[in-house]
């Protein structure tokens, strides 16, 4: 097990703040450490030589995806809440169940080790040939996709908007990244 | 490029693991807050987490079909954020709460 | 001809159940009388066809459509006119068209007579099914459609009452039965790869005697005979059933659907042939239910539920005779058992009326002179069921006895014992009934009637068919009855009769002489039980107790003969004390609550499940993820 | 294919001609476009017309439209219109909904017909979002927010479940193609003494989670009762129905292609199968509500599927065909009366059914029938589909079988209750019943599937 440095300082890194992101008292305090570790996550994309990943998932999770929801913290005034304590029972069951998925799995590997031949490409990590492959192979999920935003779209709005007079629309909800 | 040497470095196993972790902290978080926004929140978390596995196999295995998953994966958590936020607001115009152990009227 | 048996009640059901209310009432129940009797005119022309034709023929087979037909499945709706099938039929519709006829005039004030009417045509319709089918689907169609229909008429007064948790409990024990039946059936398919009767049975032909499967499949068909017709353990159903109108009391859960599980066993005559062990499981079962039923009979003031244990105790003996491979003489009982017992519940249900609705005996007593004509008839019906000499009764137990004495001795000392207890309980409710004086303060004697003409009329005739239905099959030593009787239309001689039916020759219950007089000498027992009775609830007129003081017996009963108090002590005293404590224990205590038991423990299951579910989302997250650690657990490790 | 086009279009028109309208007609242009499209997809499927020109352009690897997909779309097609038919009287018609429910329905079509894990996870979030929404489509009622919030809490949480499982299986098989997904591990087990990797055991659970979430197995059923009694009714019929057998295409199809290593799955698999039978029977014994006792009912018809999943070999899809038919017919046609008497009553309970067989004899039948069918009481079409369903799966195990005919035992106690209030119960009220025509025509259906159901297999399959 020697772990290249740089993996190390961002693993460390990402684990901390995702901790910090559902323990935090404060929402927006969790959101911005959540932003973090997007970067984080992000730059495991660049050590993975997965670029446009990379600059993608900055753009749409940190750029769109976390002001909407800063947004609706603001909107809702909910940043200064200060949420109700769970008992330590709930912690403790909390703990227990996640910790023995994370046991589970990571047990099984220590005892059966995992199967993946080792077989990197060049550059398949950049737009190029992503996008050779999304517009190709992948055109008819593509379009398929047009469905689920159109029908997000749609739903945002029919839950947003105001019952008494259908043309007014409450902009905030149907906002779509 | 430095990021190539360090790939080498690499061990598949090092992103399982980083993952699982990242994955089973998102899952505490589900089970432990209350607070449905933040219940959201840590469920972007535990995508993520899959996200980087799949960049992970994808670069070891040479194959950019992991990749691809993870951009619909991506576009997939922006209209479901769409969505639950538009849920959420919804739940607090009625109940001026978000705290989700609230709503309990429905059981049995 | 067959398709108007089975079409005829079918459309009666359709036609008042769909335009009932807007028809006059008088219409409804004689269209439904109409219908029923029509099946049964058709069923009597098949019949003679039967009669008159040579053996092996004369059996009508009609192929309806195919009902699946994939892969290696294939089922027709079809049926098949029989001489087993013949037999049932007439008693369903024969029987049917005499108590649609009883109900016109018994049910004509209730609102929903339609309803009513349509659901016994229905039931009709389900029960020509199960017996005309001529496979194992046909038969469970018709299974099934009858347990419907009981369902519906026993709730049929209940309007606004809950009858939740015994609807519950008959419920749960058919469903049991229904259970073992389905799996038999499963197990017939697999072995045998078929489910038409004729395929199925001669492909068991092949096999040997006690050859497991055969035991498993003829034990399993056993379980869902024991549900439809109320034997041990699952007989507690059939008293609570008496909720409902008593006309359909003596349809359906005395006369025909309860005679299903014997039906069934001598339809697959082939398979328990092979089955000894089985068939002693049945003979044992039989006789144990036949015994408790009578002991707790004893005791029953309530005339309907007295009824109703003499009737779990008269299927306990037909389970005995079929137990001793006696399947001629156990459908002969079905068939004098239709008659007696459909005229006792008619005749009770007379009782009920004239009497305004009160079915405890003890508030009766002296009815015989305000209802002659159901005082004779009642008379008979009782004579008939405790088998007094040249009754039918007498000859079916004949038969019977005959079968257990060359089977099993004891069984015989045992069934025995049985029958002087039906005896006893029967003329008890007789005599306490009829005899006496009237003991009801609610209303006054000259308020008692005789029911209407059209009460009566299926009385009579039900009458003289307990008296000479003995006929059908008269023992060989007085000569052979009707056309040869039983034996002749069901045995199989070797001589291409119709196959289907008993596929492996009955043996012949051939008794020494000396057994004769044994039996012979059994009639003057059945007339000292007969003084007994007559001497305790008749000469001293003894009341039976209420169900709350029933423990100074002797205070009751003067001290006048020395000899009745021996009779009392040595006789009446331990049975009733049998019966009082089979009646608090065994019946309420153990089967009652292992069933409620059963009830309580879905509920109790229910309500816990319902706790799990307590509308915390937090708590189905946490319970989502063990269980996913679970599985993980249970796969990776 | 061609269904895509015409739902996805039909839902599109439907939105721009509606806006801001409500009016039934809607409902009907809606369910018009989806007989059309089920037409079609039958139509197809006998070759009556081709519309290979649309599905040249869908890589083999991506979509496939045999003509067992074929079929099953199509009946999703049809159940749907049939959904959208019989509650068109719904408080709240908006051409938005039913242009959800038709996106919803896309999302079904993907998880039919899909090749590659990408579709599939497309079809789930398509089929889910317009569901999540239309959940809480009763916007001023805290029971129709409840169910969305739970819903879209607990169904963004299993979609979480499955893209791990999905990972999973793709660093194991290396690959994220049906046909491909199925390769190795069957291979591996070929080979004597060679264990199956970590990933492939654990993606198949993670992933088979996901979708036991869908059609609502224990343990992870819990939003079930909760999410069909909060929504409004037509979307939990939808949910019970479409989503459900949809969800069970997918899951079937995806298992199949790890049969090589059934042994490893199947285990667990038959565990649940019975906890979520008897489970979804014993607790639906205690209801009094209506809509939660369809709900556990529902759950417990999911058991049954489930041994239908244990049971499928590639050739047997006809059964859960024919099952999804018989139990979706009966659902809408049982629903929709409950529906109507919560118009007339305003009561959930089990005495909104009192008196019904006087008040109107026909309805009462029509119950009669679809709840005989759920039942699986014979001559109807839910007693043909166990039947076929428990007689295959008594070949490989018994055990299983008799825990279904328990549950199917345990289940006539509940859904004898309908029968019992309609008909021996008095009720105070007479409801008033719409579009009996509907009814009869599920009744038919019903009793047409159950007397002569060979028929319809062999013009089908």
């Amino acid at each position: 097990m020697n772990l290249p440095i740089p993996f190390l300082i961002l693993s460390f890194l990402t684990i901390l703040s995702a901790l910090y992101v559902v323990t935090s008292k404060s929402p927006v305090h969790s959101v911005l450490a959540l932003i973090f570790t997007f970067f984080t996550i992000s730059a495991h994309y660049v050590l993975l030589n997965a670029q446009f990943l990379a600059v993608v998932n900055l753009i749409v999770y940190a750029g769109a995806i976390m002001v909407l929801f800063l947004f609706v913290l603001m909107l809702l005034n909910l940043s200064k809440e200060i949420e109700p304590i769970k008992s330590n029972a709930w912690a403790i069951a909390a703990t227990i169940s996640a910790g023995s998925i994370l046991l589970m799995i990571t047990a099984a590997f220590q005892v059966f080790g995992e199967a993946v031949a080792k077989n990197p490409v060049e550059g398949i990590g950049l737009v190029k040939a992503l996008g050779n492959v999304l517009f190709t192979r992948f055109l008819v999920p593509f379009e398929l996709t047009g469905i689920l935003f159109l029908a997000a779209m749609v739903g945002a709005v029919l839950l947003g908007k105001r019952e008494k007079k259908p043309t007014e629309l409450s902009t905030n909800e149907t906002i779509n990244p | 490029m430095s990021s190539l040497t360090i790939f080498n470095q690499l061990e598949i196993s090092h992103y399982i693991y980083l993952s699982t972790v990242l994955f089973s902290i998102g899952l505490f978080g589900v089970l432990f807050r209350r607070n449905a926004i933040i219940l959201l929140m840590c469920i972007e978390l535990m995508l993520n987490a899959v996200n980087l596995l799949f960049v992970a196999f994808s670069s070891y295995m040479g194959d950019s079909d992991g990749q691809i998953f993870v951009f619909f994966i991506m576009v997939v958590a922006a209209a479901e954020a769409a969505v639950g936020l538009a849920i959420l607001v919804l739940v607090y115009r009625n109940t001026r709460k978000t705290d989700v152990s609230v709503l309990d009227n429905l059981k049995g | 001809m067959l398709e108007w048996i089975i079409v005829l009640p079918l459309l009666g059901f359709l036609i008042n159940g769909l335009f009932g209310s807007i028809f006059p009432k008088s219409i409804v129940g004689w269209l439904g009388t109409a219908f029923v009797f029509g099946s049964f005119v058709a069923t009597c022309f098949l019949f003679r066809d039967l009669l008159t034709s040579l053996p092996g023929e004369g059996s009508v087979y009609l192929r309806v459509f195919t009902f699946l037909n994939v892969g290696n499945f294939h089922v027709d709706i079809a049926f098949q006119f029989d001489r087993l099938s013949a037999i049932m039929a007439l008693i369903i519709t024969g029987i049917g068209t005499l108590i649609h006829l009883y109900s016109i005039s018994y049910m004509a004030d209730d609102a929903g007579l339609y309803k009513f009417f349509s659901f016994l045509n229905l039931f009709i319709f389900n029960m020509l099914v199960l017996v005309l089918g001529s496979n194992f689907m046909m038969m469970f169609f018709g299974w099934e459609g009858v347990g419907l229909c009981s369902y519906l008429l026993i709730g049929f007064w209940y309007k606004n009452v809950s009858f939740g948790k015994a609807a519950r409990k008959a419920f749960i024990m058919n469903r049991i039965g229904d259970l073992g039946l389905l799996m038999g059936l499963f197990l017939i398919y697999q072995n045998f790869g078929s489910f038409e009767y004729t395929e199925v049975f001669a492909k068991v032909g092949r096999l040997e005697v006690g050859t497991e499967i055969c035991t498993a499949i003829a034990l399993l068909l056993f379980i869902g005979a024991m549900g439809k017709s109320a034997q041990i353990p699952l007989f507690t159903w059939l008293p609570d059933a008496m909720a409902g109108p008593t006309p359909v009391s003596a349809l359906i859960h005395a006369a025909t659907m309860v005679t299903a599980g014997i039906y069934l066993v001598v339809r697959c005559e082939a398979i328990y042939a092979l089955a000894p062990f089985a068939r002693e499981v049945i003979m044992w079962i039989g006789l144990a239910t036949s015994l408790m039923a009578a002991l707790i009979g004893l005791k029953q003031n309530d005339i309907k539920k007295v009824l109703a244990y003499s009737t779990v105790s008269q299927l306990g003996f037909m389970f005995i005779a079929l137990g001793c491979g006696a399947y001629t003489a156990a459908l002969f009982h079905v068939i004098t058992h239709a008659f007696f017992k459909a005229l006792l519940f008619l005749g009770a249900g007379s009782v009920i009326h004239g009497m305004h609705h009160e079915q405890d005996i003890r508030q009766m007593g002296g009815l015989r002179k305000k209802m002659p004509i159901t005082y004779l008839t009642f008379l008979i019906g009782t004579l008939a069921i405790t088998g007094f000499p040249m009754l039918s009764g007498f000859f079916s137990k004949d038969e019977i006895f005959t079968a257990i004495l060359s089977h099993n001795r004891l069984v015989f000392i045992l069934g025995l014992l049985s029958a002087f207890i039906t005896v006893f309980y029967t003329f008890r409710m007789f005599f306490v009934t009829f005899h006496g004086t009237y003991r009801n303060h609610h209303h006054s004697f000259e308020k008692v009637h005789e029911s209407p003409l059209l009460m009566t009329l299926p009385l009579l005739i039900l009458a003289v068919l307990s008296v000479i239905g003995g006929a059908v099959n008269f023992p060989n030593y007085m000569g052979e009855g009707i056309s040869g009787g039983l034996h002749h239309l069901l045995s199989f001689d070797g001589g291409g009769r119709f196959s289907p039916i008993l596929i492996f020759p009955e043996q012949s219950f051939e008794i020494s002489h000396a057994q004769e007089w044994l039996l012979a000498a059994l009639t003057p027992l059945f007339l000292t039980i007969f003084v007994v009775v007559r001497n305790k609830y008749l000469v001293k007129a003894a009341v039976p107790e209420a169900d709350a003081d029933q423990v100074g017996l002797g205070k009751v009963l003067a001290n006048k003969f020395y000899v009745d108090e021996s009779y009392d002590r040595s006789f009446v005293e331990p049975i009733e004390l049998v019966s009082d404590t089979l009646t608090e224990y065994v019946d309420e205590k153990a089967f009652k609550s292992s069933f409620d038991g059963i009830g309580r423990a879905n509920q109790y299951f229910g309500s816990l499940l319902s706790r799990v579910q307590n509308g915390n989302i937090e708590y189905y997250l946490v319970y989502m993820v063990v269980g996913l650690c679970l599985l993980l657990a249970f796969n990776l490790f | 294919m061609i269904a895509f086009f015409i739902t996805f279009f039909g839902a599109v028109v439907l939105l721009f001609i509606g806006l801001n309208k409500r009016e039934s007609s809607f409902s009907i242009f809606a369910a018009g476009i989806l007989f059309l499209s089920a037409f079609l997809c039958v139509a197809s499927k006998f070759g009556w017309c081709n519309f290979g020109i649309l599905e040249s352009w869908v890589p083999a690897n991506m979509m496939q439209f045999s003509p067992e997909q074929l079929l099953f779309m199509g009946l999703l097609s049809f159940l749907t219109g049939f959904i959208i038919l019989s509650f068109r009287d719904s408080d709240i018609i908006g051409n938005d909904q039913l242009a959800l429910m038709m996106f919803s329905l896309c999302g079904a079509y993907m998880m039919v017909c899909y090749q590659h894990i990408v579709v599939l996870f497309l079809g789930i979030e398509v089929l889910s979002i317009p569901l999540y929404v239309l959940a809480g489509s009763k916007k001023d009622n805290i029971y129709s927010n409840e169910a969305a919030l739970k819903y879209f809490l607990m169904g963004a949480f299993s979609t979480g479940i499955f893209l791990l499982g999905s990972a999973f299986i793709y660093g194991g098989t290396g690959s994220l193609e049906l046909e491909l997904m199925g390769i190795k591990p069957s291979f591996m087990h070929a080979i004597e003494g060679m264990p199956i990797p970590v990933l492939i055991n654990a993606g198949i659970i993670l992933m088979g989670v996901g979708l036991l979430f869908k059609v609502a197995a224990v343990p992870f059923h819990f939003w079930a009762p909760d999410v069909y009694q909060g929504s409004p009714n037509r979307t939990t019929v939808f949910m019970a129905t479409v989503v459900k057998i949809s969800a069970f295409i997918a899951l079937y199809r995806l298992l199949n292609t790890f049969v090589g290593i059934k042994s490893n799955w199947s285990g667990w698999l038959s565990i649940l199968a019975t906890i979520t039978i008897l489970w979804g029977n014993l607790a639906a014994m205690i209801q009094q509500n209506v809509k939660r006792t369809l709900a556990y009912s529902s759950i417990a018809h999911a058991g049954y599927l489930l041994i239908f999943i244990l049971i499928a070999d590639g050739t047997n899809a006809w059964i859960l065909w024919f099952y999804g038919l018989a139990y979706g017919i009966a659902s809408i046609l049982v629903f929709s009366i409950s529906h109507q008497l919560y118009n007339t009553n305003k009561d959930d309970t089990f005495e909104a059914f009192n008196g019904l067989a006087k008040s109107s004899p026909i309805v009462a039948i029509a119950l009669v029938i679809g709840v005989l069918s759920l039942a699986g009481i014979p001559i109807s079409a839910g007693f043909v589909g166990k039947f076929y369903l428990f007689s295959f799966a008594w070949q490989s195990d018994p055990m299983l079988v008799c825990t279904g005919l328990v549950g199917s035992a345990l289940g006539v106690a509940y859904y004898f209750k309908f029968i019992k209030h309609a008909f021996l119960k008095v009720g105070e009220k007479s409801p008033v019943i719409k579009d009996r025509g509907i009814l009869i025509f599920l009744v038919l259906i019903i009793l047409m599937a159950g007397v002569f159901p060979w028929i319809l297999l062999r013009t089908f399959f």
